[in-house]
């Protein structure tokens, strides 16, 4: 993503940001509350339109005027709101979008169910509220559900904003192996959190965003917790990281 | 109870309907539950409960439309003139193509005008409330427009056969190879069910369960069609009909039976079609994920907006069906035609447990509520009630029905 | 001078309504004076809207069909105030400030009353009234009570139903007969209908029962369909009223007021008591009931075409087809 | 622009109003813009608009009210009866009494039937368009009861004054004063509303933007108060009014004033009671607070039951005030009475800018919808359109304007 | 609280549950995804009615129907769906419910922004946007204006369900910091959260509820982080906490 911004009504939530990820790699995205990083990956995601930049998918310029292009892109998001459809059950949920049909062209709710039931059984061994809609569930709950949904289709990138806030330990456990297991099938993964434990466990990468704009980026592995404090709170670039627009200027 | 799966919600429903049958009857002195009565009666059903159809998916997305009645009164006006003055000259007077001709005419118009509708909904972002508002407006005077006010006259027979009346019913032997054909799909829909859930190792009901819901629903197709084959041609018409066939005319005077209305066939056929399309399709689980949580669904990659336009789309056409009804049975397309009718079928959808808050309702509910609002006027009519009072009845029944809906979604919640 | 004649319609619901336009546009034009028209739709109170309207459009002279007699009262003072005359059209407006000229209603409920009974003198009759909201409605079950009264009292008529047709739809009429024919088990032997367009809806009923043609119904306006229905044998009386005369009438009633007269100086005036005891300056024109047997009149005064009064009749049932 | 604060929204809507104006102007060959004309339209707008500004807050609660025409219906009737039979003979005939006593036994009305439905609607928990579309069909029947039907013309002369017509009006010389009043607040409340910011030290906007926005109220007020007063009693109106007056008539014929119309006193007076009800108090911000989210405002502690309880009956009293004004306008209390006007006051509010969405909407924003609805209607009149055009036009504006508020909505976000 | 109980359809989300909480006390109420805790707290604050059980608060028994009793009894709380409305400003929110009104009995707007703004500055010193409806705001702010809400109030209890689950790193610690000032005003504190860190860095006493019931409770200094672990994932009640009905039996 090259130089994208946007702005409500005066205000410049993203401001000439740039980022990239390749397959294979957890870039994490950090800054303080209304840095901007929702926004951000939101018009990754085709969830909200830019007003500049330009956005490039495996070399090339790529359109994104609205969720179903980026998923043509393989690009899939878990939501920080979640977005789930509240009056039906889990199953329709993971599979809204993309149903499975059976040959007579009609809805095969039973298929879905049965498929439902594994991938929610490895990611909350605790889950067993199939029937329910999703409306019902508790917040963690809803938060396994929109992360099986995310990682049910094939994507290629995959977006997730705070994905562990609303989870236990035990869940926040599981998320962790399954961004392991994701990235050693290649996929490039954008991961918001406020988690800074989290973050050095998982991320190849780190952005840090403040005030709409990129305050650096690092390798993980040349940059301390303290460091990448110090970005978010005071957008202080260290010498382990390239600075963006967004730097403390000395 | 509960292994048998039925929805308490619709058993509730049909149990207020006896109730009100069984009032009636008794208030009015023996003639509510007469054959007669009850064939009238769904008849008098059919054109607002196919537009309560639709009305559920429009409310389901979270919309409304108040132009349905609107929608009505101009399609059904324009169908008349079409067939009156184009069509019947061009293909003839007697031509067997002029009602279907006109009747594609019809859909179309519906189509096209609910189309619109969707379209500045979806795509230009106007509240339903709001468009549709203008919709009953402009629709209204449209119809006005189409023939300058005048009241026109069918010319087709055919066509006619859409609304019931002496000749618009299939008669007895036809009933009973229907009601046979509705038995076979039942049993078979329930065994194809039982094997879905059996192939994926899920929990099936226990088989006495599966027998009683089949049994239940094998014995109400067959009441309905002995009802409807005991409501028997009144004599000059049994006369006429045997004149016109050649059949002698026994001793015991003839027994013909009415059997089944063509518009009641049409209206359980758009019922059977719409309820496979809410619960089977992916245009269906689309509705009712956009009425869950429409931003969720549009982030989900589901094309909102196109499936908004159709749902309106195909709420225009129902009218367009609703108005070849009406206007069949009439035989004769008036100016007002369809006045009211919006109220009526979005109090039908209510009533058959429709949310008005969005994401929830069932084809048959709406079904069942529409037969309830007309089991009501009808019933009042038949008790002498002035018009007023009936309104008023009417009103509160609404509401009343609503509320202890209200409180049984509380409790089951 | 340059004169300006404003009519204030109720509503054009009733196929009528724009022939009486029609011929009040004609004598207007004949005379060389302006037509304006505003159409209150059934609301009294868009009505009284309209005529503040029309007077701001410059009226000389003003016709009303009120859509409630009482409630017309405010436009009509309005129009004294500004010193316009009135011409009350078809509907009664009980106000000295305006002229009064109609069809007599009771006359046109005693005429459908009267050929019915001619038809059918004994049996039970049903009555398909108009719209409880116009008392018009009213007026006509009266007349038609009035000449069945004697024969009800006698117990050789009984009235076993009648119902108010809701804002005078058909289909409401089409139901309400259906449950009227339910509840006697068809044993209906005539019908009362207060107009056509009801008329046809109950007509509609009785045919689906084979009853149409064997019980009479009767109607009024000489609705083109109706005329029709008479001659297929289905509607045995449409009372006419010839509103072509009629509107005819009140235009030159309204030249002639605007022209300066006073209402008593208006030609053919004569003054006549309301029921509520005012003095009216008025004129009535008779109504005139048609049956089978007299289509003629209606063909021959030009008010519809013989081919459509025929369409679909069987050679030889009706004089006047042929 | 930025810096007066104006609400661009409002200036967007006085724009379109004008340009509706010179264009009936021009097309009506100059009748528009008389005096004469904008006096009736400010009379024939003030009925639907004080409900407007009830539906408002309705529909700000995220609820919607459909009764409102038929509560007009029945509270007017009511105000009829107890007037005629009761009042009127009970207090004598001349009694200044009757009219304030036939008013609260009106207010009392809409009131109770207004809080009834808010009661069904908040603690009953059943949806308000479901209440109300019930209430639609059970007031509007029981207008009928009332009076079986009749009209029933008004007894009481002081209380006719509240319909304007032709004594209802209070001439020159009081406008001006009211006039003097109004320019008296609006500077005063211009000084407050500065000195209240000062306080805490926010910013205060520059001096010359504030006498912009004061300078164009102001003048507003003085061009709307010779408008009314340039329109004068017709010839015979004002001879029986010297007569009356025992005033001589002079050379040049007599000059008198109608001066503003007593219920256009009344709907600016409800305006300004209810914005200030909407913006200055407690209830009024609870309003808001439900609308943006029911959920949290009970969590918050707000008793949202109750308050919308009050919405309703708040709503129900001022369809109680319409009814007095259209009644008194005419003169007599009819049975169809308000017909379709729960449509015209839902255009008004969401012409006016009121979201269907909840949670936002401006009191005058719907007094002005309301006056541009009217404006359309009346001009079309003038114009001799036929009605059904006249719908079509209507329902299409009404379209338009809400589908402009949208885009302007989405930029402004 | 006594033995509270609560079912949904059929679903026992709190099932027999007792807690208690004293003056100047944080306890710390932990559990898997789904366990009952928001449901536990909303009845004590209010929002749900229990189907059994009794709550006491200062040794009496408290009659709590609804959100306005719970205020009553000086009972404030932080909901995890944050509860805002969404159409009015920070300030209206803050303030929503006992405005300031000035002494002609109309609203005070001037007093009630000043005042907000003096609190959200001293909570979250990046926040500027008073003026727009609190929908146009990022999560974090959400989170912010929801806290200062409950502050604001004189509370006695507060209950703060997940309040840094959406937060920054500074915008934590802040309110970890604006715990132990409440915490020395004698103020009783419920505070619902995943983070382990936080639980042993601010609580007293940690509660964990499995399925509904109670695991176990302990002093904080009794435990460590892994038995809590234990008794959060498997239900085990390790020796230096006092066994509840939830707690696995061996
Ligand atoms: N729909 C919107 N309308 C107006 N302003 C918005 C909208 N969405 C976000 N903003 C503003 O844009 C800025 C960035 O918000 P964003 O949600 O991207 O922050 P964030 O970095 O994700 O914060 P958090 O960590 O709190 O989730 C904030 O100031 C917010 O108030
Ligand atoms: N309104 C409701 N209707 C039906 N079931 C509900 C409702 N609210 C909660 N539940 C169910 O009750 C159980 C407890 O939910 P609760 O929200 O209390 O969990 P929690 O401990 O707060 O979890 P989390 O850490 O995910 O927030 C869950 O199984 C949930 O699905
Ligand atoms: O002619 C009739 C008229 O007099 C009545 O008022 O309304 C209905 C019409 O059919
Ligand atoms: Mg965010
Ligand atoms: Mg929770």
């Amino acid at each position: 993503m090259e130089d994208i911004s946007i702005a409500f009504g005066g205000i410049h939530a993203v401001d000439h940001a740039s980022i990239d990820l390749y397959p294979g790699e957890v870039v994490a995205l950090l800054g303080h509350n209304g840095a901007g990083k929702s926004t951000l990956i939101k018009i990754l995601s085709g969830a909200y339109k830019r007003d500049s930049g330009e956005i490039y998918v495996r070399g090339e310029k790529a359109s994104i005027g609205n969720p179903r292009d980026a998923k043509a892109y393989g690009i899939e998001t878990i939501y920080q709101t979640l977005a789930l459809a509240d009056n039906v059950d889990a199953a329709a949920n993971l599979f809204l979008g993309r149903e499975i049909m059976t040959a007579w062209g009609t809805l095969d709710d039973g298929a879905m169910e049965a498929e439902a039931r594994k991938v929610m059984g490895r990611l909350n061994p605790n889950f067993r509220r199939f029937k329910e809609p999703v409306k019902a569930l508790s917040g963690g709950q809803r938060q396994s559900v929109a992360i099986a949904r995310a990682i049910l289709f094939n994507a290629k990138i995959l977006i997730m904003d705070e994905p562990t806030a609303a989870l236990g330990p035990q869940e926040t456990a599981q998320v962790a192996d399954l961004i392991k297991e994701l990235k050693k099938e290649d996929i490039g993964i954008f991961l918001i959190s406020h988690d800074i434990h989290d973050v050095f466990d998982l991320s190849d990468r780190v952005v840090v965003m403040k005030n709409g704009q990129v305050v650096g980026s690092a390798k993980t592995e040349d940059v301390t917790k303290d460091e990448v404090l110090g970005m978010i709170i005071l957008g202080k670039c260290p010498a382990g990281a390239t600075p963006g627009p967004g730097a403390m200027k000395e | 109870m509960r292994a048998t799966e039925i929805d308490t919600r619709m058993l509730g429903m049909i149990g207020a309907l006896l109730v009100i049958w069984v009032g009636f009857h008794i208030l009015s002195g023996g003639t509510f539950l007469t054959p007669r009565n009850l064939w009238n009666l769904s008849v008098q059903t059919a054109s607002v409960g196919v537009m309560a159809t639709g009305m559920v998916l429009v409310i389901v997305t979270r919309n409304i439309d108040l132009s349905v009645g609107s929608i009505l009164g101009v399609t059904g006006m324009i169908m008349a003139v079409a067939q009156t003055q184009y069509l019947t000259p061009m293909l003839g007077y007697d031509s067997g193509l002029v009602w279907i001709a006109t009747l594609i005419v019809g859909l179309l118009c519906g189509l096209v005008i609910g189309g619109l509708q969707g379209f500045i909904i979806a795509y230009l972002g106007v509240p339903a409330f709001i468009v549709t508002l203008g919709g009953l407006l402009v629709w209204r005077g449209g119809a006005w427009w189409v023939a300058s006010g005048r009241t026109i006259p069918l010319t087709d027979d055919n066509f006619k056969l859409l609304g019931g009346g002496s000749d618009g019913s299939i008669g007895a032997t036809w009933s009973w190879i229907l009601a046979a054909l509705a038995v076979v799909f039942i049993v078979f829909g329930a065994f194809a069910a039982r094997r879905q859930r059996k192939r994926f190792a899920f929990a099936v009901k226990p088989m006495w369960a599966e027998a009683v819901t089949v049994g239940i629903s094998v014995i109400a197709v067959i009441v309905a069609t002995m009802i409807v084959n005991s409501y028997l041609l009144p004599g000059p018409l049994a006369r006429r009909y045997a004149d016109a066939n050649g059949i002698a005319v026994p001793e015991g005077g003839l027994q013909i039976s009415f059997g089944y209305a063509v518009p009641v066939l049409l209206f359980i056929g758009v019922g059977i079609v719409m309820t496979f399309i809410a619960r089977r399709t992916r245009f269906g689980r689309y509705v009712f994920a956009i009425g869950g949580n429409p931003e969720a669904a549009d982030l989900a990659g589901i094309n909102t907006k196109r499936v908004t336009l159709m749902v309106f789309a195909l709420m225009g056409m129902l009218a367009a069906v609703a108005a070849a009804i009406s206007t069949a049975r009439l035989s004769s397309a008036t100016n007002a035609q369809g006045t009211l009718d919006e109220l009526y079928t979005i109090a039908a959808a209510v009533i058959g447990g429709t949310s008005l808050a969005g994401g929830a309702g069932t084809i048959a509910g709406a079904m069942l509520g529409a037969l309830v609002m007309q089991s009501l006027q009808s019933g009042m009519v038949l008790l002498g009630m002035d018009t007023p009072l009936q309104n008023i009845v009417v009103g509160a029944v609404l509401v009343v029905a609503v509320w202890l809906d209200t409180i049984y979604r509380r409790r089951a919640a | 001078q340059d004169i300006t004649v404003g009519v204030s319609w109720s509503n054009f619901q009733e196929e009528r309504w724009k022939t009486d336009e029609a011929a009040i546009k004609k004598a207007l034009e004949a005379a060389g004076a302006k037509y304006i028209s505003a159409d209150a739709q059934s609301s009294a109170a868009k009505q009284l809207t309209d005529v503040e309207s029309l007077i701001t459009q410059g009226a000389t002279a003003l016709i009303i069909l009120a859509q409630d007699s009482a409630a017309i009262g405010p436009a009509v003072q309005t129009a004294a105030n500004n010193g316009i005359p009135v011409v009350g059209y078809d509907r009664l407006i009980e106000d000295p400030n305006a002229f009064y000229i109609t069809f007599d209603n009771k006359e046109v409920g005693r005429m459908q009353a009267r050929a019915v009974q001619e038809a059918q003198p004994e049996g039970n009759y049903a009555f398909i009234k108009g719209s409880s909201s116009d008392p018009n409605a009213d007026f006509l079950f009266s007349g038609q009570m009035e000449v069945l009264k004697e024969a009800i009292d006698s117990g050789k008529i009984k009235n076993v139903g009648e119902a108010y047709t809701d804002g005078w739809l058909p289909a409401n009429a089409q139901k309400n007969m259906e449950q009227i024919l339910t509840a006697n088990n068809n044993k209906v032997d005539a019908v009362v209908a207060s107009n056509d367009g009801t008329a046809g809806g109950a007509i509609a009923a009785l045919e689906a029962q084979g009853l149409a043609g064997s019980v009479p119904v009767s109607g009024q306006d000489a609705d083109h369909a109706a005329l029709n229905r008479i001659a297929l044998g289905t509607q045995t009386v449409s009372v006419w009223k010839d509103s072509r005369e009629l509107g005819k009438r009140a235009a030159e009633i309204a030249l002639e007021l605007a022209g300066g007269k006073t209402m008593s100086e208006v030609t053919g005036a004569e003054e006549w008591d309301s029921p509520a005891g005012k003095k009216l300056e008025s004129i009535f024109l008779k109504p005139v009931p048609i049956t089978k047997d007299n289509l003629d009149v209606v063909i021959d005064a030009g008010w519809i075409s013989k081919e459509e009064v025929c369409q679909g009749v069987k050679p030889g049932s009706v004089a006047v087809c042929g």
